[in-house]
């Protein structure tokens, strides 16, 4: 075993155990902090990809923000739900199996891809350099680039417009 | 080193352990007598009343909001920035027409009177 | 003599040499001096941490015509010590209905994150840890974790003044990253790359100071709101929710908090230098590093001075205040400066350097004049209101 | 090295966890931090495709950038509804939210 498989065990058990930490704890806050940890193993595993800006990406959007977000609002709304009362449907065994069969079938379709076994390529060039060309270059991607502004701008209002209702 | 992503790694390893190590040292050496006076919630001396995680206003929340969408934005501006000095001059001008659609928005907010506290 | 000219380079091959002559493979001695280097390194930041206590209450005592600590060694240099002593041998509380995993992680990553900073810092121009490619978002990333911290703190503490705190925090912190990733984001056009190390090694000819001074003025004031100093200290607010998320932190756990808020301080006057005041750059600092890296720490100390200065001379301001301040004036600014610094700088980039730095110059100038003509016509507007509708009142009187 | 394929595995494992949360939970804010999981699976899967194929072409990469800006306007206006469900209603019980049955 390589040392570049021993981090991925590493990080893929971080990420799992804390994803199931955040499905099945009680107490939100917790689930939030642990939804903190499996993004920060996703951020190590694109750092391992090479893909570094989306890595401090990660870090800055999804803890930064997002997840500040998620603790913030299970503050303001924390009155109504006690953490001791049970947090799952009744349905959840239901769920549990919807889950283990949608895995079985990924699983199944991951297992007949032709190029299951993949070894990466040499990096063609500085990757954030061309990244960046590529979302502004115009025969690129420039066009998602300036509809995602529109596209926030759009959550922006809808959001600050919701919250805000009387 | 060939990634520097190695020794990034390493760092934030070293570094959490400095101040776990700094608080070890604290809990071997320290005293440890504890009652129920001195474990009690501190609120300048009065007793607690009620729970304490109590619910602040939700204004907090518009701002949160408001951070977050804004965030974003200046990630995508990041490369924008990095490949000015390689692309043409209009390319400037693609920026520009994205902060100004992001400047609607904080318009917008400021107008509905949403950045006053209240 | 090369251990002059590149200092870091000298040990590293003599430690290889020696460590791969006791027959050790060249990964395990390459990571074995990386973690030496690491452990060595942070371990000098800290002692820098613990001297920055008594510069704070050297300096905070001249501000406010005292003495400061003056008993313990020479002027006091050794007063640190004790205090750290005294903070390690006492007691530490966990109030009642905390959450005691939460809230002992808290104060682990506030001083982490602060040292996870350290990774990135060009002290010379060839003594630097490492040199990241996306530097300066790795900047904001571990800002963010420091904030991810203080709500910890604030919510693991079952205590409705440290809750309060935290939220403060979120509408204090959180709104100044804005104007801070703005202003990071103009030595980023400037340069055409987020690693601090090109950016520092970019100011040889002049400091970006000049060809975007209000970018300097963003930064700074973002960095005193990030820090969460005076006058932008309501998260703390001594007189008000009695210091606010870590109130009912005790011994080291307190120190922690107070150490990586000092260093932080000292960190950000250091970006401050790296990214607009030259770095190292300085008489001779190309040939010598060791010079370098002095002239970096002295101009990271002149910063955190300015910080200091700012923080025991302006009263805190409230919240309202606070918000506005960056809602209304400080983002829409900075957005306005970043639109004209990147259209300035695509036209005048292939220009000679004179030309550069005037035309960039001048229009960070003209953006400052509107501001203040603007901000002036406003509060003449609003005083002439205010006259108008106080005068009734006088007449009742 | 490690095969790309162990990464569609992980990417997989993550996303029915997500979905697990998504549709055993009952409380509307842990619907949307399940959604947040599947999100992230499938950007591990986008960035793993693209470091393992062909990486001049960015594709993958700035799809992946693209999913942040929708999970950060799918969060902001999510949390924004469920606040304002909670301060008319005074729940966020997925379950009791049911004005649209009849």
């Amino acid at each position: 075993m390589t040392v570049d498989q021993v981090i991925f065990f590493l990080v893929g058990a971080l990420i799992l155990v804390s994803a199931l930490m955040v499905v099945t704890t009680r107490n939100l806050i917790h689930a939030a902090l642990w939804l903190i940890a499996t993004l920060f193993g996703a951020a190590v595993l694109y750092a391992t990809l090479d893909a570094t800006f989306l890595a401090v990406v990660q870090v800055v959007v999804y803890i930064g923000a997002i997840a500040i977000m998620f603790i913030f609002a299970v503050m303001l709304t924390r009155r109504n739900m006690l953490d001791d009362a049970s947090q799952t449907n009744p349905g959840w065994p239901w769920a549990a199996f919807i889950a283990l069969a949608t895995f079985a079938g990924l699983a199944l379709l991951a297992g007949q891809m032709h190029n299951a076994g993949a070894t990466q390529s040499e990096l063609f060039a500085d990757p954030l350099a061309a990244l960046s060309q590529a979302l502004i270059s115009p025969e690129a991607y420039v066009l998602p680039f300036e509809v995602a502004s529109v596209l926030l701008l759009a959550a922006l209002v809808g959001a600050v417009y919701i919250a805000n209702r009387k | 080193m060939q990634n520097p992503w190695i020794y990034v790694g390493l760092f934030l390893v070293v570094g959490t352990i400095i101040p776990i190590a700094a608080l070890v040292m604290s809990a071997l050496l320290a005293p440890r007598k504890p009652n129920p006076i001195k474990q009690s919630t501190y609120e300048c001396g009065m007793e607690t009343v009620g729970e304490n995680r109590v619910q602040f206003k939700a204004q907090y929340y518009v701002f949160a909001l408001a951070f977050l969408i804004f965030d974003v934005e200046t990630v995508f501006l990041f490369p924008w920035a990095l490949s000015l000095n390689a692309m043409p001059f209009f390319v400037a001008l693609e920026g520009v027409v994205f902060i100004l659609i992001l400047l609607a928005g904080l318009y917008y907010i400021w107008q509905k009177g949403m950045l006053d506290w209240v | 003599m090369e251990f002059l000219t590149d200092p870091i380079k000298v040990i590293y091959e003599w430690l290889m040499l020696t460590l791969t002559s006791w027959g050790w493979a060249g990964w395990l001695s390459q990571l074995v001096i990386n973690l030496l280097a690491i452990v060595l390194f942070i371990t000098g930041v800290m002692v820098l941490d613990i001297l920055l206590v008594w510069v704070e209450r050297k300096v905070v005592a001249r501000f406010q015509d005292r003495l400061g600590p003056n008993r313990v060694g020479p002027f006091g240099l050794f007063q640190p010590f004790p205090d750290i002593i005294k903070l390690i041998i006492k007691e530490d509380i966990t109030p009642n209905g905390a959450d005691k995993v939460v809230f002992n992680l808290a104060p682990i990553l506030s001083l982490a994150s602060v040292i996870f900073l350290w990774a990135v810092v060009p002290l010379a121009s060839r003594i630097y840890g490492v040199d990241l490619n996306v530097a300066l978002l790795y900047l904001v990333a571990a800002g963010s974790i420091g904030t991810l911290s203080i709500i910890m703190a604030g919510w693991a503490s079952n205590n409705k003044y440290a809750l309060l705190g935290a939220y403060r925090m979120v509408a204090n912190m959180i709104s100044y990253e804005i104007p801070m990733i703005i202003a990071l984001l103009i030595p980023t056009i400037l340069v055409g790359s987020m690693s601090l190390k090109l950016i520092t090694e970019a100011q040889s000819g002049y400091w970006f100071v000049l060809v975007s001074p209000l970018g300097a003025l963003l930064f700074i004031i973002a960095a005193i709101a990030e820090l969460g100093r005076s006058p932008f200290d309501l998260n703390e607010g001594e007189s008000e929710i009695v210091s606010g998320y870590h109130i009912e932190y005790t011994g080291m756990k307190f120190g922690l908090f107070y150490a990586g808020e000092l260093l932080h301080a000292f960190t950000f006057g250091g970006f401050w230098a790296a990214l607009f005041f030259g770095g190292w750059h300085g008489p001779w600092a190309e040939q010598y590093p060791l010079l370098g890296a002095f002239y970096f720490v002295v101009k990271a100390m002149i910063g955190y001075w300015v910080i200091m200065w700012v923080k025991y001379t302006v009263p805190r301001i409230r919240i309202d205040h606070m918000l506005a301040f960056n809602w209304k004036f400080l983002t829409p600014l900075g957005f306005i400066l970043l639109m004209v610094t990147a259209v300035t700088h695509s036209v005048l980039r292939q220009s000679p350097a004179w030309l550069y730095v005037a035309g960039m110059f001048l229009s960070n100038m003209i953006v400052a004049l509107i501001t203040i003509e603007g901000l002036r016509a406003q509060a003449r507007r609003q005083r002439i209101s205010a006259e108008a509708s106080s005068k009734p009142v006088v007449a009742d009187h | 090295m490690v095969p790309l394929s162990w990464y569609i595995f992980l990417s997989a494992a993550l996303f029915s966890i997500g979905l697990y949360g998504v549709l055993a939970r009952k409380n509307a804010i842990a619907i949307l931090l399940g959604v947040e999981l599947m999100l992230n699976a499938a950007n591990i899967n986008l960035v793993s495709f693209w470091r393992y194929g062909n990486n001049a072409l960015m594709g993958g990469q700035v799809f992946a950038i693209i999913v942040f800006a929708v999970a950060a306007a799918e969060v902001a206006v999510g949390l924004a509804l469920i606040l304002s469900i909670y301060r008319s209603r005074n729940t966020i019980v997925a379950d009791e939210l049911d004005l649209m049955k009849w």
